[in-house]
């Protein structure tokens, strides 16, 4: 069991670092998916498939597409940006492996958390889940649609045409948010 | 709760009113929703008991904060009705935006667990990010957009880091849970608490805009709509003050994080009036001094004294009062000198118009913390609890930033006040004129009868 | 007893009145008419005194009138008191009389001058002044005086205040006089720590607990002493009594000959009790005095100026007073300083009215056989000279033999020194004589003699002159010195010299001094009246004798030592000290903030990534603080 | 199943997934930091985010709670609603300066 | 009430004349208000039994230490006094032709006026901290809108030097109240600290500073010249007549009973300073060519002298102090009117420019010098006594101190002189017309003169008016008497 967790591990990491090092946007994109696609495969190591499932439909599904749906857009398909001067890209380096070394060495003795003894293999599934949310964090869920009210909003804002007609718009864009979720 | 409820449903209709092209009604439609919002809150529904599995409490912290709140808005909202006169579209969405970010900052000041707290800060910024992008068509907006939107889900980014590992150590997200573990938490998994505390302040240091995380603040006011500006650098920075108060008051720090804070209260002090000495475009310039009072309001917690809350409901007040009646002022000017933003546009003012001068010179005082007003009041608590902390180095460095603060209000007051050939031409809407006069009289009345403030 | 009071009263208010009331209308008054108002208002205090001086029961030692507190502290409390006495009678009647006599003389000095009435209007203010000083029943009552009568001087020597030479020499005095009162305020304040108070009874009397030497009164009167040297032009600081000549003579003869510049003496001989407690300081005045006397009477041998001459003259007199002051023979000086005032005073009315009679001609050089055309001053004139130069019976005589008299007593070099002095007095002022009166005229004017308000006070000065001997005729003459008896009722110390010389020794010594005397005068007069020798200009002399003519370059020194240092460290102090440190010290920090600003500012670099670089190290900082510090 | 589950968590430590999700956090936050291209950038932050799911996932799982898989959902809609946003920024900032890259933005400094 | 007019009357009159600016009578209506404030304040006086009087105490914000009290004792009756008696001489001074909005700036010189007398009766420590500042902003705006050349950048660098000084006032007042339990900022209470003795001694500059800094003592007066020379005369005067008087009042009122031990522990230090300031002063004056700055360097000299008199800490001294501290008001307000005076008849302050006025303005020449004789401290003058007392009391502190301080009776006579012979003195050289004395001229003048004089002659009112406060002070140094 614990060597599948490490090769998910190595193949998250090593995607990951695809990512940021892949000069093409749409190659880290697809570097992306994969990495994303490990860490659903940790989630089911987890023992949280709900979890699993939607982050595969959110991310994989929906927000990749919409970088995808942008990139082309926009066409930035080719490896069109210049490198950093190279004194940025070392300090964003050393920057970012000495934030890694640091919290590793905050917990380079341990913390100390062993898995709960009752352990209830059930909480990952929808049931729990779902009662847990849809009771103690109902307000959250509620409001959260608030959150997605004005993201709608701003993007209609934001990313249409100067001076078309406002109503379709609107739709257009409320369409395009369904599409995320 | 039922706050909540208001605002979200005015946020709705003012979207469908603006969808039908009723323009006028906007203004006083959000006004009315605003002040009733505020009754509510007044009245006290609800009040401190713990809502659907604690995720907010409405105690009297949280009404206050939310009165206060609502209060403001309504200010900015009949500011809003001369500035949007001007713009041709989407005047409803920012309307709505506006609300729906006020729900978030509601949130904000009464969250009792980090998921709200989390939700809380997203709703209020997430409007923020698109409202600073407002001028679609100005280069700068759009650039401010961005710096915002970017350093704010990077900070975001920690901040949840910083949750996922208070959730760790303490296997809880209620707040009250987290902050009693404060003490308890020891051995290796007290390191984990740390990170997790250490992480959430950056994330909510970033939101008040305390040095080094402040690198948006000066771009973003610059950049974003001035009425939008003037809402970040007045509701944004005092609900996201509250949050912090509220993350941090019931427990006491581990002495490296009060370390920390008192690291960041310098630098913040330091920096902000610094910086703020060589601005010439007067928007920056408030960018610096709100950076700078960030750094005020940071000493007045600093010693976690009991009554730390009423200085910073105090002071938060009246600096968005006194920034408030800035920005209008600041507008018109702006317009009268079509679209310049130094300081030199206001030469001449008192020969042009007195009265708006000499509020203007009010409410520069006020934040400059001269005597009588009620900028003086808030540094003077202030410095109270920052000796009564027993921080007194801190304070006499805080003092002494103080006066380098003062310089750069003085220079605009004796702009203000220079006589010159043609002063510039003002024209005040009669809403201005109350809004503005409103905010310099709330700041003398304040500063001589701090009471009428009592938190 | 309330007459008397009144009277007190009057005298030093009649002058004030006059003052005041000339000053207020001197618009409306004529020259003729303030005169003769500045002039009755001096006689009524003349009188006023003289009744004093009859009525009061000075044996009894004198008394104090107290007029009301001045200034009234906790533990430290000055009346305004007056102090009446033999010697502040002395002082009230000689200020007066030569006072009235000089305000006499000069309404016909002044007729001509469009500001007559201010003249006399100040002149009777220093009269006031004056009459404060010497009536003072306490150290700081004296003072009040001490620096009105500075004050008048200023004024009255930057009289013609359009000459910038006249107003420098005004300055000086003042500026020199004030140099004194430095030394006079913090005697004062040393005496008041000592005795809780500054009244001259008081004082006395508790000063006779204090043993001789006491440090603190040897320093008390030191100060006190270099009060009187600025007001009495003795070395170093009486370069200003020369220059002082700019005034209107009748100023010079009254302020800087009579009455003013013998403050200083007046002020040893009221604090007497305390000199005697102080040998040092004695012997201190005692060489001051001498040096004085020597160095002024020097200067004197080659002045081509009539009032310069005077004034070196007058300085050289003060020194033969501050001489006897120092062997303790205060009756002596006091006696000195009342012939001095009256022949002094005579001979610069004279030099008055020979400047008068050729308009404002002061070089000797240009004038000469003027014996003819104004008599009475030639006689006048004469009776001055050979009073001053200590002739048998004539006043001089008598005041400067019993000072020789004491310097033989003290130590035969001192009284070598004095006896040299007087030689040298008598030869300059036979010099002067000759060269003014004797000879033929030089000058291309037309003299004249001076009107009668002018000659009248001449006529009545010359026979004080000659008479004025008899207030103190020594034993040895028959007489029984009874200015002495009457001034040691003031103050036992006055009484206190004694004379023990055997009658021979007294009787060789003015054999002595009279041949040398009577012989210096013949050798004037064979150099200066038959063929009379005019010096050129200075520079062209020999050595020592120009040294003298250019009084030993002591005004050079001072300018040099002084004055030039002390503009320029004005002119650096403002320049480096303002400009440069201090006012560069205040917008110092403001401009450091700024520049720091300016740098600190850089960091806001606009470029979003490099935010986020910043942000991020200031997070690893923090958190690397944070774990250290845990 | 359940057993290999609870076996698998029992084997591999906690400390391991903190490692895991430090790593995956830093990578994100290098990336963010020193890409110059925004749309990769903004993947970046998703990286971030997910870490930061994957952390807490793992405590719910060891301190066997559902809440805070409740709360990663949040993450994830939040995520979501602000990738939308950031991509409309970007939208519109590739047409106001034809380009993506950050340091096109300086106008505002000092 | 009576206190509480004598604030409110001026602060009245001054909106009064902002809200309706009546050009014309706008002087004479200030005049009014002063005369009345000054008949207020001199029935206060009659009523004065010489025991400290506690005229209101109204809550305020007692929470934070600041409640409204307001009171007198002998010293402050004093300074009302003195307020209360320049401010008419001050507006009367107003050349008002050449200025433009009379009725402003007279509302603001009332402004001064009244926070000053509400620092000079302030019994609470933040009611006075607060008064203190607000005099300030009045001044600011005299000085921006009516100065000289440079005006802009002289007038916020006095600001913010002044500043400087009353921010660590504020620090040092609040630390006092929260480090002392008890203490409610009520003057009084002050003597009752009895802080530590090292407290004391950093706690002194602290509280000092804003005084050093307002009178100005030594090296703290580098905003002084160019701000008394640039400021319009009627703005000197409020600085160097009143607004100098409230960092000798502080002083002695807060730094004294605050921190007597510190005060011990600085005195000779002090002391030296401001002699060394007083000598440096009067030197630099001899050479100024502008009347103003002479007047500015001989005030900076005065003060000097006038601090250390202050901090001999014994009677003589302070009571001499106090005594030159209304003396030397009298004397600026003569001599700056004078130099405004000048000003309108020649057209500038420069001396060079002048020479042989003498001829021309004979009464105005005379008046000068009966100012004058008071500014070298002639005896029967106001400064002679207050004078001589300091240097009594000097003396019994150190002789070398007094001598250096009784050495600027020369150094004044001779820059005094030399400017009058400069202005006055010498030929005639004017074509033009000049008219002497004008009826105003009197009116400002004479009184004064009769006042400097009268006082010199009779100033048992005055010493018995300070004789109890300084008998309290004393207590405050028990080691010292």
């Amino acid at each position: 069991m614990a060597t599948i967790f490490y090769i998910i591990a190595a193949i998250s990491v090593i995607s990951a670092l695809f990512v940021v090092s892949a000069k093409n946007p749409v190659n880290s994109v697809i570097a992306l998916i994969v990495c994303f696609l490990s860490i659903a495969g940790h989630y089911i190591l987890l023992n949280a498939q709900f979890l699993a499932m939607v982050h595969i439909i959110v991310y994989t599904g929906a927000i990749m597409v919409l970088f995808l749906f942008v990139i082309m857009l926009l066409n930035l398909n080719r490896a069109s940006e210049p490198m950093k001067t190279l004194g940025t890209r070392v300090a964003a380096v050393l920057s970012g492996g000495l934030l890694f070394l640091t919290l590793v060495a905050a917990i380079r003795n341990g913390v100390g958390i062993s898995p709960a003894n009752d352990f209830d293999p059930g909480i990952g599934l929808v049931r729990s889940v779902g009662m847990s949310l849809f009771n103690e964090f109902l307000l959250p869920f509620e409001v959260s649609s608030v959150l997605f009210l004005s993201a709608m909003v701003g993007v209609v804002l934001l990313a249409k045409k100067e001076g078309s007609a406002r109503a379709s718009t609107v739709e257009g864009s409320a369409a395009l948010t369904e599409k995320e979720l | 709760m039922s706050a909540l409820v208001l605002l979200s449903v005015l946020g709705v209709l003012l979207l469908y009113a603006g969808l039908f092209g009723k323009r006028t009604l906007l203004a006083p439609l959000g006004i009315i929703g605003l002040l009733a919002t505020m009754v509510v809150i007044r009245s006290g529904w609800m009040m401190n008991v713990p809502l659907v599995g604690a995720m907010v409490r409405f105690d009297h912290f949280g009404s206050v904060f939310g009165q206060a709140l609502t209060l403001i808005t309504v200010l900015l909202f009949i500011f809003g009705i001369d500035y949007y006169s001007r713009v041709r579209e989407n005047v409803a969405e920012q309307y709505a935006l506006i609300i729906f970010s006020l729900v978030g900052a509601v949130l904000l000041i009464s969250y009792s667990n980090l998921l709200v707290l989390f939700l809380g800060i997203e709703i209020l910024s997430i409007p923020l990010y698109i409202l600073a992008g407002g001028k679609r068509d100005s280069f700068r907006s759009g650039e401010a957009a961005f710096k915002y939107f970017l350093q704010g889900s990077f900070a975001s980014g920690f901040f949840l880091m910083g949750i996922a590992l208070l959730y760790g150590s303490t296997a809880s997200l209620d707040l009250a849970t987290i902050q009693a573990s404060a003490a308890s938490a020891s051995g290796s998994s007290h390191m984990l608490y740390l990170l997790g505390l250490f992480f959430t302040i950056a994330g909510l240091a970033f939101k008040v805009a305390a040095v080094p995380f402040h690198f948006w603040s000066p771009d973003v006011y610059e950049g974003a709509p001035t009425l939008v500006t003037a809402y970040m650098s007045t509701v944004v920075k005092t609900a996201a003050f509250a949050a912090f108060h509220r993350l941090i008051a019931g427990m006491e720090l581990p002495g490296a994080i009060q370390t920390m804070l008192v690291v960041m209260t310098l630098l913040t002090l330091f920096l902000g009036n610094i910086v703020a000495l060589r601005q010439t475009q007067f928007k920056r310039l408030l960018a610096y001094s709100g950076i700078a009072h960030s750094g005020f309001l940071l000493l007045a917690f600093l010693g976690s004294d009991p009554g730390a809350p009423g200085v910073l409901f105090y002071y938060s007040i009246t600096y968005s009062l006194a920034t408030l009646g800035l920005f209008v002022v600041l507008t018109l000017a702006k317009r009268a000198a079509n679209g310049d933003e130094n300081i030199r546009i206001f030469r001449g003012l008192y020969r042009s118009s007195p009265w708006l001068a000499i509020v203007t010179m009010l409410l520069l005082l006020s934040l400059a913390g001269i005597p009588l007003t009620a900028g003086f009041v808030a540094k003077y608590q202030v410095f109270l609890l920052g000796i009564e902390g027993g921080y007194i180095l801190t304070t006499a460095f805080a003092v002494a930033m103080a006066l380098v603060g003062v310089y750069y209000y003085v220079l605009v007051i004796r702009e203000a006040f220079t006589p010159r050939e043609q002063a510039p031409e003002l024209v005040v809407s009669r809403l201005n004129w109350l809004v503005i006069s409103f905010c310099g009289l709330a700041v003398v009345v304040l500063g001589l009868v701090p009471e009428l403030l009592r938190f | 007893m309330v007459g008397q009071d009144v009277l007190v009263l009057l005298v030093p208010a009649l002058p004030l009145l006059g003052a005041v009331l000339i000053g207020t209308l001197r618009k409306r008054l004529s020259a003729g008419l303030a005169g003769g108002l500045a002039t009755t208002f001096l006689a009524g205090a003349f009188a006023c005194s003289v009744a004093l001086f009859l009525s009061e029961h000075t044996e009894l030692g004198g008394r104090t009138l107290r007029l009301f507190d001045w200034i009234h502290v906790e533990g430290m409390m000055i009346p305004f008191a007056f102090r009446i006495d033999a010697l502040s009678l002395t002082m009230m009647l000689l200020v007066t009389g030569v006072g009235t006599l000089i305000h006499l003389y000069s309404i016909g000095y002044m007729h001509a001058d469009g500001r007559a009435s201010t003249f006399f209007a100040q002149l009777n203010l220093f009269c006031f002044a004056m009459l404060l000083l010497v009536m003072g029943s306490n150290l700081l009552i004296t003072f009040i005086g001490w620096e009105g009568v500075g004050l008048c001087s200023y004024l009255l020597i930057g009289f013609w205040y359009t000459n910038p030479d006249y107003n420098y020499a005004a300055r000086k005095a003042f500026v020199i006089n004030r140099i004194g009162d430095v030394g006079m305020v913090l005697a004062m304040a040393l005496l008041f720590q000592q005795f809780g108070t500054l009244e001259y009874a008081t004082i006395a009397e508790q000063a006779g607990s204090l043993l001789t030497g006491n440090h603190l009164v040897v320093l008390a009167t030191l100060l006190l002493f270099v009060g009187a040297m600025g007001k009495s032009a003795q070395l170093p600081l009486f370069t200003w009594l020369p220059d002082a000549m700019a005034g209107p003579t009748p100023v010079s003869a009254l302020i800087h000959a009579a009455t003013m510049v013998t403050a200083g003496i007046f002020l040893v001989v009221r604090s007497s009790v305390l000199f005697e407690l102080a040998p040092v300081t004695q012997d201190v005045i005692l060489a001051v005095g001498t040096a004085t006397a020597l160095l002024a009477a020097s200067i004197g041998l080659f002045q081509n100026d009539i009032k310069k001459v005077l004034a070196y003259s007058t300085v050289s007199q003060l020194g033969y007073m501050f001489a006897a002051l120092g062997m303790g023979a205060y009756d002596a000086a006091m006696f000195h300083v009342v012939t001095h005032a009256f022949f002094k005073a005579l001979l610069f009315l004279g030099a008055g009215s020979v400047i008068h009679a050729l308009g404002g001609e002061q070089d000797i050089r240009r004038m000469g056989g003027l014996r003819g055309s104004i008599r009475i001053t030639y006689i006048t004139f004469l009776i001055g000279t050979l009073a001053i130069s200590g002739l048998p019976l004539l006043s001089g005589f008598f005041s400067k033999d019993l000072i020789l008299a004491h310097a033989y007593q003290y130590s035969p070099v001192v009284f070598a020194l004095l006896l040299g002095g007087a030689l040298l007095t008598t030869f300059y002022m036979f010099r002067l004589f000759f060269l003014v009166f004797h000879g033929s005229y030089r000058g291309g004017a037309h003299p004249h003699e001076s009107p009668a308000t002018m000659t009248i006070p001449l006529i009545i000065l010359a026979v004080l002159s000659v008479v004025g001997g008899v207030l103190n005729v020594p034993h040895l003459l028959g007489g029984h010195e009874a200015m002495k008896h009457y001034l040691s009722t003031a103050a036992p110390a006055l009484g206190a010299s004694s004379l023990h010389l055997a009658a021979a020794v007294e009787w060789t010594l003015m054999g002595i001094t009279t041949a040398l005397v009577i012989a210096t005068v013949a050798l004037t007069y064979r150099r200066f009246a038959i063929a009379p020798t005019l010096d050129g200009d200075s520079s062209s002399m020999p050595m020592p004798k120009r040294l003298l003519a250019e009084r030993w370059r002591i005004d050079e020194f001072y300018a040099w030592a002084f004055e030039r240092p002390f503009g320029w460290l004005s002119t650096q102090f403002h320049a480096v000290g303002e400009q440069r440190v201090m006012i560069p010290l205040m917008v110092g920090f403001g401009a450091i903030t700024l520049r720091l600003g300016g740098l600190v500012r850089r960091i806001q670099t606009g470029n979003a990534s490099f935010h986020l670089l910043a942000m991020l190290a200031g997070i690893i900082i923090f958190l690397l603080i944070t774990l250290l510090s845990n | 199943m359940e057993q290999d589950i609870i076996t698998s968590i029992r084997v591999i430590p906690m400390e391991h997934y903190l490692m895991l999700s430090f790593l995956l956090f830093s990578i994100g936050v290098a990336g963010v930091v020193f890409r110059r291209n925004t749309i990769i950038i903004l993947m970046c932050l998703e990286l971030m985010f997910n870490s930061v799911n994957l952390l807490l996932t793992a405590f719910s799982a060891y301190h066997s709670d559902p809440r805070a898989q409740v709360f990663v959902f949040f993450i994830m809609l939040v995520a979501a609603a602000e990738v939308t946003v950031g991509l409309a920024i970007l939208v519109m900032m590739k047409r106001n300066v034809d380009s993506v890259d950050v340091n096109q933005l300086n106008r505002l400094k000092w | 009430m009576a206190l509480l007019a004598l604030l409110l009357i001026p602060l009245l009159t001054a909106m009064v004349l902002l809200v309706a600016t009546p050009t014309r009578y706008a002087r004479g209506i200030a005049l009014f208000s002063s005369l009345v404030s000054l008949a207020l304040t001199l029935w206060l006086w009659s009523n004065y039994q010489g025991i400290p009087v506690q005229a209101l105490d109204v809550e305020w914000a007692t929470a934070w230490g600041l409640r409204f009290t307001l009171g007198y004792d002998g010293v402050g009756l004093l300074m009302l006094l003195l307020t209360a008696l320049v401010y008419p001489f001050i507006i009367g001074a107003g050349y008002g032709e050449r200025l433009q909005h009379p009725s402003m700036i007279n509302a603001l010189l009332l402004f001064t006026q009244s926070f000053v007398m509400g620092v000079f009766t302030a019994q609470n420590l933040l009611l006075f901290y607060i008064f203190y500042e607000l005099a300030l902003l009045p001044v600011f705006f005299l000085l921006l809108y009516w100065g000289g050349e440079r005006r802009r950048a002289i007038t916020v660098r006095f600001f913010m030097y002044t500043l400087l000084g009353g921010l660590s006032l504020l620090f040092g007042a609040v630390y006092c109240l929260v480090q002392v339990e008890g203490f409610n900022g009520d003057l009084s209470a002050l003597a009752t600290l009895d802080l530590p003795y090292d407290t004391q001694v950093w706690l002194f500059w602290v509280l000092f500073l804003a005084f050093a800094i307002k009178l100005p003592i030594f090296p703290f007066h580098g905003w002084q010249p160019d701000t008394y020379t640039t400021a319009p005369v009627q703005g000197t005067m409020v600085l160097s007549a009143v607004m100098l008087k409230m960092g000798l009042y502080g002083t002695m009122r807060i730094v004294f009973p605050a921190v007597p031990l510190g005060v011990e522990h600085w005195r000779d230090t002090v002391i030296a300073l401001s002699l060394v300031g007083a000598i440096y002063a009067a030197i630099i004056a001899f050479r100024q060519s502008d009347l103003r700055r002479l007047i500015a360097y001989s005030s900076l000299s005065h003060v000097g002298v006038l601090c250390a008199g202050l901090f001999t800490c014994n009677r003589l001294g302070m009571t001499g102090s106090l005594y030159q501290a209304f003396a030397h008001a009298v004397l600026a307000i003569g001599m700056l009117y004078i130099s405004g005076a000048l000003k309108e008849r020649v057209g500038s302050s420069e001396m060079a420019a002048m020479g042989g006025l003498k001829a021309r303005v004979p009464r105005l020449a005379v008046l000068f010098m009966l100012v004058l004789v008071n500014a070298i401290g002639l005896p029967f003058t106001q400064s002679f006594v207050g004078e001589w007392l300091m240097f009594a009391g000097l003396w019994q502190v150190n002789a070398w101190l007094s001598l250096a301080a009784v050495s600027t009776i020369v150094l004044g006579a001779i820059y005094m002189l030399y400017a009058y012979q400069r202005v006055m003195l010498g030929t005639d050289k004017w074509e033009i017309e000049m008219n002497d004395v004008s009826l105003r001229d009197h009116l400002v003048l004479v009184p004064l003169v009769t006042l400097t004089f009268v006082l010199g002659v009779h100033p048992r009112p005055i010493l018995d008016l300070v004789e109890g406060p300084v008998q309290v002070l004393l207590t405050s140094f028990p080691t010292l008497n």
